[in-house]
């Protein structure tokens, strides 16, 4: 049974559920549970939630030191730019101690931050760095889409044996849609198809996916058919599904809401380039935000964002210099 | 208060009213000028007496490093409240061009340095700036301001440590509020839980630390002027609590666009239903209690005081409309200040 | 004039030069500078070269601070990993601050810290960290190869205006190479082609410069003619110089010492698949360290780094796919 | 020494000598296998009495965490020291199967459940497992070790902080050996260049602190265990300063391959020229005080202590030797255990 749910209550209905199947699943950060009238206080008492001060990085080496004892932390920590102070734990501790134990323990947490607040943050809170971490081996990225996958993601995340990156899009928040009740999981490493199309794939994440079929469909009324896929997961990810659909339309469109050299488009780009070469019939196109640090005035900060229009310009540009097949 | 003067006090009455108004200003336009103002705004009213006593005691050539809750140091070291007004619209004429917003003033030709955004890390900035200071051997000294929560943040304890060994000029000035966010003081800060004021951190650095009250601005000048005259001597830094309490919530209401923004209930209110201890702070609001003071002592007449509200009233609704007049800036101007 | 000199003394000759030359040129760092028979203590004294405690969120946060005090310090970081307890210093606070404040500030600084050294350094001392901060607005990245640039890159990363790092290679350290005497500035933002070649382009940074040279003498035994060009920086990347490379031969091969999702390599393949896609005759093939956190025991550490038999595989692997031309 | 049966001293007297060995033979490793060890290697010589007085303070199921220079640790919880050495040898039979080396040991069975070879990062991950204790409610401590230059990472602040706040059963034991590498210690803290003593830190926290001869296995024992049961009881954290000198250079030589690694001087005598410092520690040694002293004290016969030497160099031969004979891991196992 499906229900419309905010994308936010999506994914805090299976931090619930999850607390509820297993105890071991720890919630805890700063500025929540601090009173008594907390959901999750409710629920699950102050011994599995608590409001932690403002230090990641014992926040985060925390949940480390407790997975490796045997929990399941999911660490709220509001911006993924707020983990930068605490960066080692996240991509030099827990994906790790796995891998150097020789398989002696595992670290299962989740990093659960929001990103991508292109709403007047300004410089320091706008980031879309998700691509920081798509290297680290050990460590698992999820970016989902719609509220659906961020409730089955999350639900996955946590069950994941390893440290999990659960990466929320501030601007998809209050976005509501279909979200199945009781137990749901998305697995990890499988793309969703959001639009299927012949013509060319555009592949997107986050709230990039909702501009990337914004385009889908004005490129329709010109005939165009667009395939959109969301990878929902940047680590593992789905690259069979995308070089399937590049293999059917031979033309690829790449979104991402980050700066050309640190998205997680170039590294798809990259597997397209290499792996699905002989299905190209034009260039790999990314539409990136531009390379600057996001502005706080709103005109300048829609200049480098990426939008619809950007999206239907690179895909007229990928379809216009095609070869006729 | 021997060593201020009348006309310095009324010189600090004069810019606590003025951040009080400035910041008000910011707050109504939410509801007068909905749109104008985007992101996260943090406003100071509450601790203009702290604010005010601390810049009081620097002098021409020292420094400031803040957080995002920072439209109130400007303002007393001489910016202009229209471009600071203006950046905060996002306007073309903004202090920083509209590229930093409310979060991001800088002022470096006032000694503003700049802030950041990310709790605690402006810590070690002012560190950093004091270091220079102290190659540069001129006298000069910084003044880093944080608040409560922000000493849970390593960069705190990592600068104060060096701060101390290397005997850099600078104060370090915690506004303890007693909230980050909606998260009380005792909640994250194990000598607050003990009952012990946050000053004692400075023990773990071998540094004097002193705990003032921040609603009172002749205090807090003569403390900060203290450490100032300690910093520029050589002897090394101080730790100053000043125990402020901020009258309006931690800052707009954090929503995606789309949702209205406002400032919300304060968080003892909205969150701890503790109206007892919000009204208790409003009757001892440092900017009344200050007037109040001054007439007392026969420093301000009461018409004067008035006088002086209506000017700060014109000055900021002057800025107001400067900001609202001022052009965004051009799109494509994002690409400038990339790179030097 | 040049001379022979290893790699880590022609950083340090560049260092020492630019002190003399600037006095507001600062040294700081863990663990030099302890002593009075300090080489940089005796020549520029206590306040211009110091010794910090182990905090790099406070040497870091101090060097941006002390250059928008005017000062331009060069921070002794050791290995590129130890920055990881301080990104949000690095990627959110010095490359954004000149930006937020609409130019009004500059923030010239160097960090300098060595990668790679995969020598049995296990898990957490090894790492080959770059790709993260190239996406990153304001901040340069130069990767020396060779003594010579070493030299050239450091001089030159001082007198920027804009937060740098300077990586370089810790299994370079002793290499010697020929150094010119004096100033000696190389730019950002142009590639060195080490070796030049008609038949394939191999794109390589820092160590695996000597191992793609390595492969093209192999090759070379085979007839086959490799270009092999090192970026020296990747922020400012040199996409043009890469790009007449690929239109010359029509092949590349990309070699990174980081993880596939984590590289460098990955980002100038999208470049090329976007803008040398016209010239490519074979996919875009990477040669990366394998998916793993890097492994303590000698076997298990080769098997997963890149190496000039895995690059001649590839080379032959991208020419015997390629089309006749 | 009240607590402390006959039986358990000799058994510390052991421990320590375990430990010596072991580590005497990981340094003869650079010379009588040359290549055998990679890397970067740490040894715990001249902290034996604080590591086995600590851990002679807890019990079955009580946990520990500690840096890269781990080897002690586990062959008092017992660990075969076969597998040790053959892990710091690179081995298939290595206790992490040659994936983690020298830095990264543990063994979680036995309540180690591992090591940061990052400054103080090991600091929260042992707070989280008091963390974990706290809420299992099985009356589990945690130690978490590390060393007195870790105390100047933000890490240890933060996680302090919290430690107490939330009186966590961890005892944090801070192992001071003056030195960070090259680095005395009143170069980089400012409690020591006030000549104070770095357990004042614990202020900060509104915790205790307290410092300890970490040369005296016994006072480490009883200053542990109050420590311990004070967790235990769940009135929260100690801070225990424990002054150790190590006998070896801080690691082997850094440097690149092809450049042979071995144990240079220690920096005492190398960097700052001060034989008498490092001679003073040499007679200061505490494996023969605390032989000297249990023979004195009658509780270890010359000839039983002689003996145990005897069975601690057998033992540890048979460790080199096993760790020799042990063979290298497939090459693709590499690619195993990066996801569980
Ligand atoms: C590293 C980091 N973590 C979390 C945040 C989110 N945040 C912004 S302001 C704030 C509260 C800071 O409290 P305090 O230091 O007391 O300053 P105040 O706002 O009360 O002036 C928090 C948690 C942040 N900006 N940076
Ligand atoms: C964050 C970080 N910075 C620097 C280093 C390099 N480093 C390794 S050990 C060490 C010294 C640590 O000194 P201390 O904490 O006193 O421990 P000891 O080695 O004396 O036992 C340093 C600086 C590191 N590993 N991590
Ligand atoms: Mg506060
Ligand atoms: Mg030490």
């Amino acid at each position: 049974m499906a229900r419309e749910l905010p994308y936010i209550a999506a994914i805090n209905e299976a931090i619930r559920l999850e607390m509820a199947r297993d105890d071991t699943v720890l919630y805890y950060g700063q500025n929540i549970a601090t009173t008594e009238n907390d959901e999750f206080v409710q629920a699950f008492g102050h011994d599995r939630v608590r409001v932690t001060p403002i230090s990641e990085t014992a926040e985060i080496g925390m949940a480390v030191g407790a997975a490796l004892a045997g929990y399941r932390p999911v660490v709220e920590l509001y911006m993924a730019e707020f983990m930068l102070v605490a960066m080692d734990q996240v991509v030099n501790e827990a994906p790790r101690m796995r891998y150097m134990s020789g398989g002696r323990v595992t670290v299962p947490l989740v990093l659960k931050a929001g990103y991508g607040f292109t709403a007047g943050w300004s410089g320091q809170h706008t980031g879309s760095i998700y691509a920081m971490f798509t290297g680290v081996p050990g460590l698992k990225v999820a970016l989902p889409a719609t509220p659906a996958d961020a409730k089955g993601l999350m639900a996955t995340a946590i069950r994941d044996d390893n440290p999990v990156c659960f990466f929320h899009h501030y601007l998809l928040t209050l976005e509501p849609g279909e979200v199945p009740e009781g137990e749901y999981l998305v697995p990890f490493g499988q793309a969703a198809i959001r639009r299927t199309g012949g013509d060319v794939t555009i592949v997107a994440t986050g709230w990039m996916v909702g501009k990337a079929l914004a385009a889908a469909a004005a490129l329709a009324a010109e005939g165009i058919d667009a395939e959109v896929v969301d990878p929902r997961t940047i680590q593992p990810l789905d690259t069979d599904t995308i070089l399937a659909s590049v293999a059917k339309t031979g033309h690829v469109v790449l979104v991402d809401q980050a700066t050309r050299h640190g998205s997680a488009s170039a590294i798809i780009a990259a597997e397209i380039a290499e792996r699905g070469f002989s299905s190209l019939r034009a260039a790999v196109t990314q539409v990136t935000a531009l390379d600057a640090t996001i502005p706080y005035s709103e005109p300048m900060e829609a200049f480098v964002l990426p939008d619809e229009a950007k999206i239907v310009g690179a895909v007229r540009g990928v379809l216009g210099t095609a070869p006729v097949s | 208060m021997t060593e201020l003067d009348n006309a310095k006090l009324v010189w600090m009455y004069r810019h606590m009213l003025r951040i009080r108004e400035f910041e008000e200003r910011v707050k109504r336009s939410f509801e007068e000028h909905p749109g104008v103002i985007r992101g996260h705004t943090h406003l100071a009213d509450g601790a203009e007496a702290s604010i005010v006593g601390s810049l009081a005691a620097i002098q021409q050539g020292d420094q400031i490093l803040t957080t995002y809750r920072c439209h109130g140091y400007p303002l007393v070291l001489g910016t202009d409240p229209k471009a600071i007004m203006a950046e905060i619209y996002g306007r073309r004429d903004g202090l920083c061009g509209g590229y930093g917003g409310s979060m991001h003033l800088c002022d470096p030709g006032r000694g503003f340095l700049g802030t950041s955004g990310i709790v605690g890390q402006g810590i070690p900035q002012a560190t950093g700036a004091a270091y220079a200071a102290q190659i540069r051997g001129q006298g000069q000294v910084v003044l880093g301001f944080f608040g409560d929560g922000a000493t849970k943040q390593g960069a705190f304890s990592e600068s104060l440590n060096i701060a101390s060994l290397w005997k850099l000029p600078i104060v370090f000035v915690l506004e303890n509020n007693s909230y980050n966010v909606v998260t009380r003081v005792e909640q994250e800060d194990a000598n607050a839980a003990a009952g012990e004021p946050l000053s004692v951190k400075a023990k773990a650095f071998s540094m004097p630390g002193v705990t003032v009250d921040g609603g009172d601005p002749v205090r807090v000048h003569d403390t900060v002027a203290d450490a100032v005259a300690r910093a520029r001597s050589g002897a090394g830094p101080t730790l100053v609590e000043s125990l402020v309490y901020r009258l309006s919530a931690h800052g707009n209401l954090i929503a995606p666009p789309g949702v209205p923004l406002h400032f919300p209930e304060h968080e003892a209110v909205e969150v701890f239903g503790n109206l007892a201890e919000f009204e208790a702070a409003k009757r001892n609001d440092p900017v009344p209690r200050f007037r109040g003071r001054l007439v007392t002592d026969g420093v301000l007449a009461p018409d004067q005081a008035d006088q002086i509200g209506a000017q700060v009233r014109e000055e900021m609704q002057a800025a107001v409309d400067f900001a609202l007049a001022s052009p965004y800036p051009a799109a494509d101007a994002a690409l400038n200040y990339v790179y030097a």
